[in-house]
């Protein structure tokens, strides 16, 4: 197929999938069509959908893509689904979670080195938002288990990749220089 | 440096930003608000407008103590990670006050700040991010998915993993011991009851574990119940404790031969002073819940 | 409003909505729009997905406006629907062999005593799937039959054997906090 050809035929898959659709999922389902023309493929569809300026884009988000609504008009949707912006995060929970992002896997007790409080409570919510995952024991004493991002951190925070984490470095200077 | 601070703060989510306040009487009120003592020390540093690289050591920990005095003025227990930061202040506060070893070069004399300073900045960095973070859920939580198909409704299930298997197990007996809760108070054991159930276990038995009837309890309230059925027997001289060794256990025995006593038959004086007693239970319940909360 | 921005905001509600969203809601989410330029902007839409050639279309039906895949490329949705992962379960049946992971051997009224509700269908579905197999009968009255997780389950959950189940102990320090 050409890539004009796979364009609708994806477009149609990144509908129906309710996650984010892998390029390897999409290879699975066109057997014998090339990775790469399917990357390339969904990525124009990425761009045709920026251009148009619709109510619609697609986006790569863990990756793969999905296709939701512009923010711009977040408010006639939520008018209409009657939904509320889900619950924010707590300070403290976000900077658990700003640890846990950069520093997967990590403990508990590694957790409670960076931040210099201890961060139960907010662990707790964070398995409870499916933002973090349990990632195995530490095979060290005590055998602690080990924390990391999941596939719905990258959709909530609207990353392709951990690699998309803005630089930590950039937070350097906030207050020394 | 001002102005960079200006910009973390105008950077920082609302909700998030810590409310800096201007006097001394104000601060003392919002001295919960710092999460931790790293929170509590960039506070500090900035306020003072010192460097964080130069950290005039003893002035920031004279008033690191003083912030924690505050939090003891108003009852506020001060965690203990706050206590072991203090620790770490007048520690290195001590070894900057040591003379310096002459027969050691400049250059490889080792700052007692750099850990900590390093502690900081690292810190620092995590909420520069965890603010980043922020703002983009801000804008992921604009943007919604498709609404549900037709096929959805046909497969209404949930893929799974073992830590979401080992999730639902835990959501499924913490709904279990929910119910079990309301089962008992349901059941509202009386004293009543509890005085004619030892009756009725010193008539099977010559002698009965007092710990085993303990242990039949299951709440706090039954165990409190027991407690003083027992103790108000022993007052009417129905029954005798009889304890082998120190700390063993305790045996409930029958003082008088008294005839089978089926449960209806417990005198009305007995019932009476029974209810007068489950007042005291309630009491010893909220001494067990104010307990409770004030645990850490 | 005019007709060009009406489209993008009415595209996310025709996107969002489950079920065919009429011009009556539609204006009624944006009040003070007339109805005729509601329609003529959701119509546009329609022709619009029409002219594009793309995976989705935008239908007008009696009930109102829908978005769907086009009809060409059902046999990959159809595909893309039967890959799901086999191991998708309801909520009854994921608890329910939860406990049976937990809990084995156990019985029916066992598992209703933990759940406090019954099982029958939920074990019948995962004996279909092979996550569980009979394990004999219980030497009490009655004689109810006990199950088990199967080895199909520790191949789907990827465990090597039951062992390796996360255990309470695990998550002790999060739920004593």
């Amino acid at each position: 197929m050409t890539i004009e050809e796979l364009k609708p035929i994806i477009e149609s898959l990144i509908f129906v999938s309710e996650e984010p659709i892998t390029v390897k999922q999409l290879a699975a389902l066109l057997d014998g069509e090339a990775k790469a023309d399917i990357e390339a493929a969904a990525d124009a569809l990425v761009e045709e959908f920026q251009a148009r300026g619709g109510g619609l884009e697609i986006r790569r988000l863990a990756e793969g893509y999905q296709i939701r609504t512009r923010p711009e008009f977040s408010e006639y949707v939520r008018r209409y689904l009657k939904s509320q912006p889900s619950a924010r995060l707590s300070l403290a929970a976000l900077e658990t979670l700003a640890v846990i992002a950069y520093k997967q896997p990590i403990t508990i007790p590694e957790i409670l080195e960076i931040r210099g409080v201890t961060s139960t409570s907010a662990i707790k919510t964070l398995l409870d938002r499916r933002l973090i995952v349990a990632k195995g024991h530490k095979q060290v004493v005590g055998r602690p288990m080990m924390y990391g991002t999941s596939d719905d951190f990258l959709i909530q925070f609207g990353l392709n990749d951990l690699s998309e984490l803005p630089n930590l470095e950039d937070f350097e200077d906030l207050m020394t220089s | 440096m001002k102005d960079a601070d200006r910009k973390a703060e105008a950077a920082a989510p609302a909700e998030a930003a810590p409310e800096f306040a201007e006097s001394a009487d104000q601060y003392k009120v919002k001295l919960p608000d710092f999460e931790g003592p790293l929170d509590l020390l960039l506070f500090l540093i900035r306020k003072e407008e010192v460097s964080i690289y130069d950290i005039p050591i003893a002035r920031i920990t004279a008033q690191y103590l003083e912030y924690l005095n505050g939090m003891r003025e108003l009852d506020i227990a001060v965690a203990g990670e706050f206590l072991v930061m203090a620790a770490t202040l007048i520690h290195i506060k001590s070894q900057m006050l040591l003379p310096r070893d002459p027969n050691v070069p400049e250059e490889e004399l080792e700052d007692p700040r750099d850990e900590l300073v390093q502690q900081l900045l690292e810190h620092q960095k995590f909420k520069g991010a965890a603010n980043a973070l922020h703002q983009r859920a801000l804008i992921e939580a604009a943007t919604f998915t498709r609404g549900a198909l037709e096929t959805d409704e046909e497969n209404p299930e949930v893929a799974a993993t073992v830590f979401q298997l080992f999730e639902v197990f835990r959501e499924v007996l913490n709904r279990q011991k929910a119910l079990v809760e309301i089962e008992i108070e349901r059941e509202q054991v009386t004293m009543a009851e509890k005085i004619a159930e030892i009756r009725q276990a010193i008539t099977e038995q010559e002698e009965v574990s007092a710990r085993r009837m303990f242990e039949r309890a299951r709440s706090k309230r039954e165990l409190v119940l027991i407690f003083l059925a027992i103790l108000e027997m022993v007052k009417e001289l129905i029954i005798g404790l009889k304890q082998a060794e120190t700390f063993g256990d305790i045996l409930i025995s029958r003082r008088e031969p008294i005839e089978e006593v089926s449960e209806e038959e417990v005198s009305e004086t007995e019932v009476r002073e029974a209810e007068i007693r489950e007042d005291a239970v309630k009491e010893a319940d909220v001494r067990i819940e104010n307990q409770e909360s004030t645990e850490p």
